[in-house]
């Protein structure tokens, strides 16, 4: 047991922090910090700044750009990168079809595809979900018939985030329909998403914002070699890749911004007597949840020691649903705090209003995905009672 | 005590629901709307036709002579159809002008504005500043004959699309009201601007906002309601009909357990609508039903339309399904008029002046 | 639509109002009101002064003692009786066995049973759940098996609430062990307490009170002339009484009580500034708690008007449910308010606290049974969601 | 930061573990007892023979100089246990002693308590007075050499067993610490009777309260954490084995995924209590975390304790099986040493004094 930070941590953390604030720009991380649309140049930017001093991929394999840190130290590297409001190397890339291809790709492919993967070079999309193949995603119907030495793929995908950016798509396809189990007959594709037959439609989600898509496959050509592993085995690397998105997902360094910004606007929030942060009842919401974020720190620090070598401990399920919970609770109270003037979505010209105001709602109301997607709450419920308790009908 | 609508109310609340499947605003296709909207000219247009606006004023002023339980029964439908209008907005600033408006008044301003063919809002928000009825910085002061107002009134809903507002401002140590010309954008800024006094500072302008507001919180949650019923329905559809794993999501106890908590939140809710209508229109001054109602239907239609999107998923994420929408809207509804935290402060500052919870009377 | 009383109500409530706070003995209502353990005496004396005027089964059967009242003036007389603190009729009697023998009794055994019961001469209890049958009650085990004109019966029941002091038990008995289905074959006898073969088991629950009894049926000879309707048909009869349960449940008057004791509670418990009164989260839990029980009451009016003749509206469900939780949320807040002194679950002998603080943790502990009997709130939402909502797996 | 036990510490826990399996009390057969129960006189003293009471505390005080973080780990096997035991008091007083006593004090009082030759208790509270470290009515005045005390401190819980308390009166304006002989019953009644000063009024004492305070609320939540894993473990086998509707209870979700919430949240109060104790043995004035730990494992411990008798049913309420007395148990810890509420009212008193939360330091 030890409550301080080693001598080495505390260096460790010190270099992150100088990194992430002197060389990323600010203009780039006020922009990140403000929230609202993304830039997608701004994520490369970020990325490859990152890439460049070896910090994008810590967590890959040594040869590919990994870093040997202890599980603490890739906490605070992540605490320290959302603290200076540095947007996350792109997660489709560095947490999931980067550690796929790391563990699971030829020789071949990992040469191709992951310095490009860890640079951003290539904008990776995630070709999962269907429109009948959600929380039950082994359900999925979109096919890859072999043809000579392609695959050709029809079906549909969808809540393909940033799709509209992305340049190559890794997808779930079934390619042997005749698989007793539906898990079975599931291969990992990588394909292009400049090839023919591909089209991709924006979803609007509810805040108004385009980050979701649907994509359409219609008999769109995929070289064999972009299979990643075996044929049929998909579904392995599927949970595999599940398993380190759930790792990665805990944001309590937001989290914390999140509160810290509430309590500043809480405080600049007028009432007849004060502020809102002399509002006992608005004081004692801020505190609980800062009593609570605290608690899933340690958590995670706690339990990220249990989730070795790319296979998650199911205990990580409780970060990814405590974090969710306290983020939507942190954003509902600084909606709240915003007051009547979240009643206006985009700040006016003429305003006496505060920008952030305008966003407060929206992104309340966007960030209630965050229970829903990358294995909904309730995902994360059936994998703690069966997982670790042991609960099984 | 009796929550039985009369067949008038029932005739009322099938009109109102048609005009609001006529208008209700696209959730499918391409460029679906979200948020908060400009005002729909042609639904306001049918609101004001129906006599919504009118409904519980006085004959003589041009009202319907009806009560706030008609407004309650006519918010309802509009929340459930999602239409977004100022109808608490214009029926709080109706309340002031009937309240304390001069014969002049009633007739220039009231009238028109319960025939629908101007529209007055209340202008009582300032940036920066909590919600308050009691302004902040908004100041009147009195030269010669004119009133001159200083300040910013922000935001101000509908506001360049009505042709006046009413300003709440500080007169001395008091809340005077004053009428002001609007322009095109969702602000009043006022910088020795003039405006015509509404009744006088005093207890009977302090009543009149007290009215406006408890009118205008049980219209937003009669709203709010509809929203909610229209969530749940929603949801029960999809869970009955939605598979995964090969069964419908009905399947799933954990699920269901939900939509029930769902449905126990909206009959809550149902109850205090119902009997905040008949109370306000037996005492339009009963502020401890109306924060009540707020902080049921807070807590209740905010559970509702988180659960509503949970239990749809991803799908009720997007802008081309509906069940979002209403929890868009059940949001700007709980952030307007005072938010539960507000209300929820509101009564416990008063607990000490009854003993015992009473709505038997 | 009607706001106010009309002036008949308001008579009735007053005529209410002056029997209940002139009629039963004050000192036995301060008793009641004190909480703690029961007397029955004081259950006895309270129903009997009840009955001979007319109030103690007013939802019977005019001709057993029911009045032509509406479902106002039921729960108008019902929030008079708990703001007076007078011991309700024994649900036993009064809610459950009563209305089962009025509507399937036959003549003979409405004349032997129903005054009786309805003045308390006879002192009824429950025989239905069993070890291996609570909230899957049609699982029932205990049988009774025809010898002559007498019922022989074998097993045992649980959860007997107030069995030590009963008289007669009604039991769900297994009548015909081969019926396709487990809810058929099921009868429902009445016994005499008294009946050789019969052992009460006291079970002490964690308040350390004795509410709750088992009861061991070991060849116990029942005159076929006790059993009630039809033989096999009993699961009929235990589902309307189930239902006539859940419609007396709402304990609306009680909880009203509760918070303004916790008001009262809290405005004399001293901090070093005022009282835990002036607390803002204090006073803002009970403001939130009364609007949560005013909404209730309105819900109990609203639904009442559903539950016409003895067959209950789904939705008295939520009323069950939404119930419970408020009753043990203000107990927990009168836990809370006692504080400190709520360690010691006696009174001392020399001491200054106050006596409720005793109580208080007991009382919140005991009322944990409150969303478990009388079918649980996990049986209130499946009726929820199937009766009501339509969501049947 | 590194949350691994240390080999010792990993002794430790076992050697708690099956102590207080030897001495946990019965709940099956006749007149299983329920609530608060006096002294356990063979627990307490296999627990002082272990010692425990020793390990926070210096060597040549007679303790075993270990820190909070052993506390805690014996502490969560006694909760774990279902010992009922004066181990907080203890600490307490034993905190108090330590820091401000005389050697005279350390030998006569502090010495035997660690060795569990004597009790010595706290008296804090008291009656018809919320919780506070502050003294109410309870007061303190010299004459010539002597200090005489007045007022009451109810309750003291195990005073019958403890030859003293050590009582917290009012010197003044100041909070003063006074050694005095305890009697039969839970209190200390006080009129005119001499007290041994522990300390002088000031800053030392107010700091010796504070960190008596702190280990108390780290003790006992460490019990309610050993408490809330037996609770689970139990509702987890149930769920598992108890059949109804011919199937195990873990055959329905909604069940399961309230075991799910529960298991959450026995993992928050684990991480909680680990760092507390970390926290507590790097500064015992380290009130921020105790009060933390207070609010996450007061919320955490009553959704455990309420959930763990809801998912058994009836078996859950009754005296007869262990998990309503762990309900019971985690009932007591909330109400001692300052309930959420007060806690959670402290927290947002001192929100303004930092801008982020952190834990790593």
């Amino acid at each position: 047991m030890r409550l301080e930070l080693t001598d080495e941590d505390r260096a460790f953390q010190q270099q992150m922090r100088d990194f992430f604030t002197t060389k990323v720009p600010q203009e780039l991380r006020d922009r990140w910090a403000a929230g609202g649309e993304v830039d997608p140049k701004d994520f490369i930017e970020a990325q490859q700044t990152l890439n460049a001093a070896g910090l994008a991929v810590p967590h890959w394999p040594a040869q590919w750009g990994g870093q040997d840190w202890s599980d603490l130290q890739r906490h605070i590297y992540l605490q320290e990168m959302q603290a200076a409001s540095v947007p996350p190397p792109l997660a489709f890339n560095a947490n999931m079809v980067g550690p796929v291809i790391a563990a699971f790709g030829s020789q071949e492919q990992k040469e191709r595809f992951l310095p490009a993967t860890a640079n951003l070079d290539i904008w990776w999309c995630q070709g999962f979900s269907e429109p009948d193949a959600g929380s039950d995603l082994a359900s999925l119907r979109t096919t890859a018939v072999l043809d000579g030495d392609e695959w050709v793929v029809n079906g549909q995908k969808t809540w393909t985030t940033l799709g509209q950016y992305a340049d190559w798509i890794f997808a779930l396809v079934r390619t042997d329909p005749q698989a007793p189990k539906k898990q079975q007959g599931i291969s990992f594709l990588l394909i292009d998403m400049k090839t023919p037959g591909i089209t991709v439609r924006p979803i609007k989600l509810i805040d108004g914002g385009h980050e979701v898509n649907e994509v359409f496959f219609e008999n769109v050509r995929v070289p064999a070699d972009q299979l990643v592993g075996e044929v049929n085995a998909g579904w392995t690397y599927a949970k595999f890749l599940l398993g380190n998105e759930r790792v990665g997902v805990a944001p309590v360094a937001s989290i914390k911004k999140v509160l810290a910004t509430a309590k500043a606007r809480a405080a600049q929030a007028r009432t007849h007597t004060g502020s809102l942060l002399d509002e006992p009842l608005v004081a004692a919401r801020i505190a609980e949840l800062e009593a609570g974020v605290a608690a899933l720190e340690l958590t995670v620090i706690r339990v990220a020691a249990g989730s070795k070598e790319g296979r998650p401990d199911p205990a990580s399920s409780i970060v990814k649903l405590r974090g969710t919970q306290l983020q939507q609770d942190a954003l509902e109270l600084l909606a709240d705090i915003a007051g009547p003037a979240s009643l206006l979505w985009q700040q006016p010209q003429d305003t006496s209003l505060e920008a952030w105001t305008a966003h407060a709602t929206p992104t309340y109301l966007n960030f209630r995905k965050a229970s829903i997607y990358g294995g909904s709450n309730e995902v994360q419920r059936q994998i703690i009672a069966g997982g670790i308790l042991g609960l099984r009908a | 005590m009796d929550f039985t609508f009369e067949e008038e109310q029932l005739a009322l609340r099938d009109a109102v629901a048609e005009l609001a499947k006529r208008h209700q605003p696209e959730s499918t296709g391409g460029e679906v709307a979200t948020g908060p909207q400009p005002l729909d000219k042609a639904a306001w247009t049918a609101i004001a036709e129906t006599g919504l606006i009118a409904l519980p004023f006085a004959e003589d002023l041009g009202g319907a002579d009806a009560s706030p339980v008609e407004v309650s029964v006519a918010a309802v439908e509009l929340g459930r159809g999602r239409i977004q209008s100022p109808y608490a907005d214009a029926l709080a600033a109706a309340t002031l002008l009937a309240r304390l408006g001069t014969d002049e008044q009633h007739e220039q301003l009231l009238a028109p504005l319960l025939g629908g063919d101007t529209l007055v809002v209340t202008a009582i928000a300032e940036p920066g500043c909590a919600w308050s009825l009691t302004p902040y910085d908004v100041t009147a002061r009195q030269e010669g004959d004119t009133w001159l107002l200083d300040g910013v009134k922000e935001p101000v809903r509908y506001a360049p699309d009505a042709s006046h507002a009413i300003v709440a401002a500080k007169v001395g140590e008091q809340t005077g009201l004053f009428v002001v010309e609007t322009g095109d954008q969702e602000r009043v800024a006022l910088a020795g601007t003039p405006g015509e006094p509404l009744g006088q500072p005093g207890a009977a302008t302090d009543d009149a906002l007290r009215a406006a507001a408890n009118l205008a919180i049980l219209t937003v949650d009669s709203e709010a309601f509809g929203a909610m019923q229209a969530a749940l329905d929603l949801t029960v559809g999809y869970l009955k009909t939605r598979k995964q794993f090969g069964v419908p999501l009905a399947t799933f106890q954990a699920l269901t357990f939900r939509a029930a908590d769902m449905y126990v939140a909206l009959e809550l809710v149902r109850s205090s609508v119902l009997y905040t209508a008949m109370a306000l229109a037996a005492d339009p001054l009963d502020d401890l039903a109306a924060s009540r109602l707020k902080v049921v239907a807070g807590r209740g239609a905010r559970l509702v339309g988180q659960e509503a999107i949970q239990l749809h998923g991803g799908i009720g994420m997007t802008a081309e399904y509906a069940v979002g929408h209403y929890t868009s809207a059940i949001t700007e509804i709980e952030h307007s008029w005072g938010d539960t935290t507000y209300h929820l402060a509101r009564l416990a500052g008063q607990v000490r002046e009854y003993a015992e919870v009473s709505v038997l009377r």
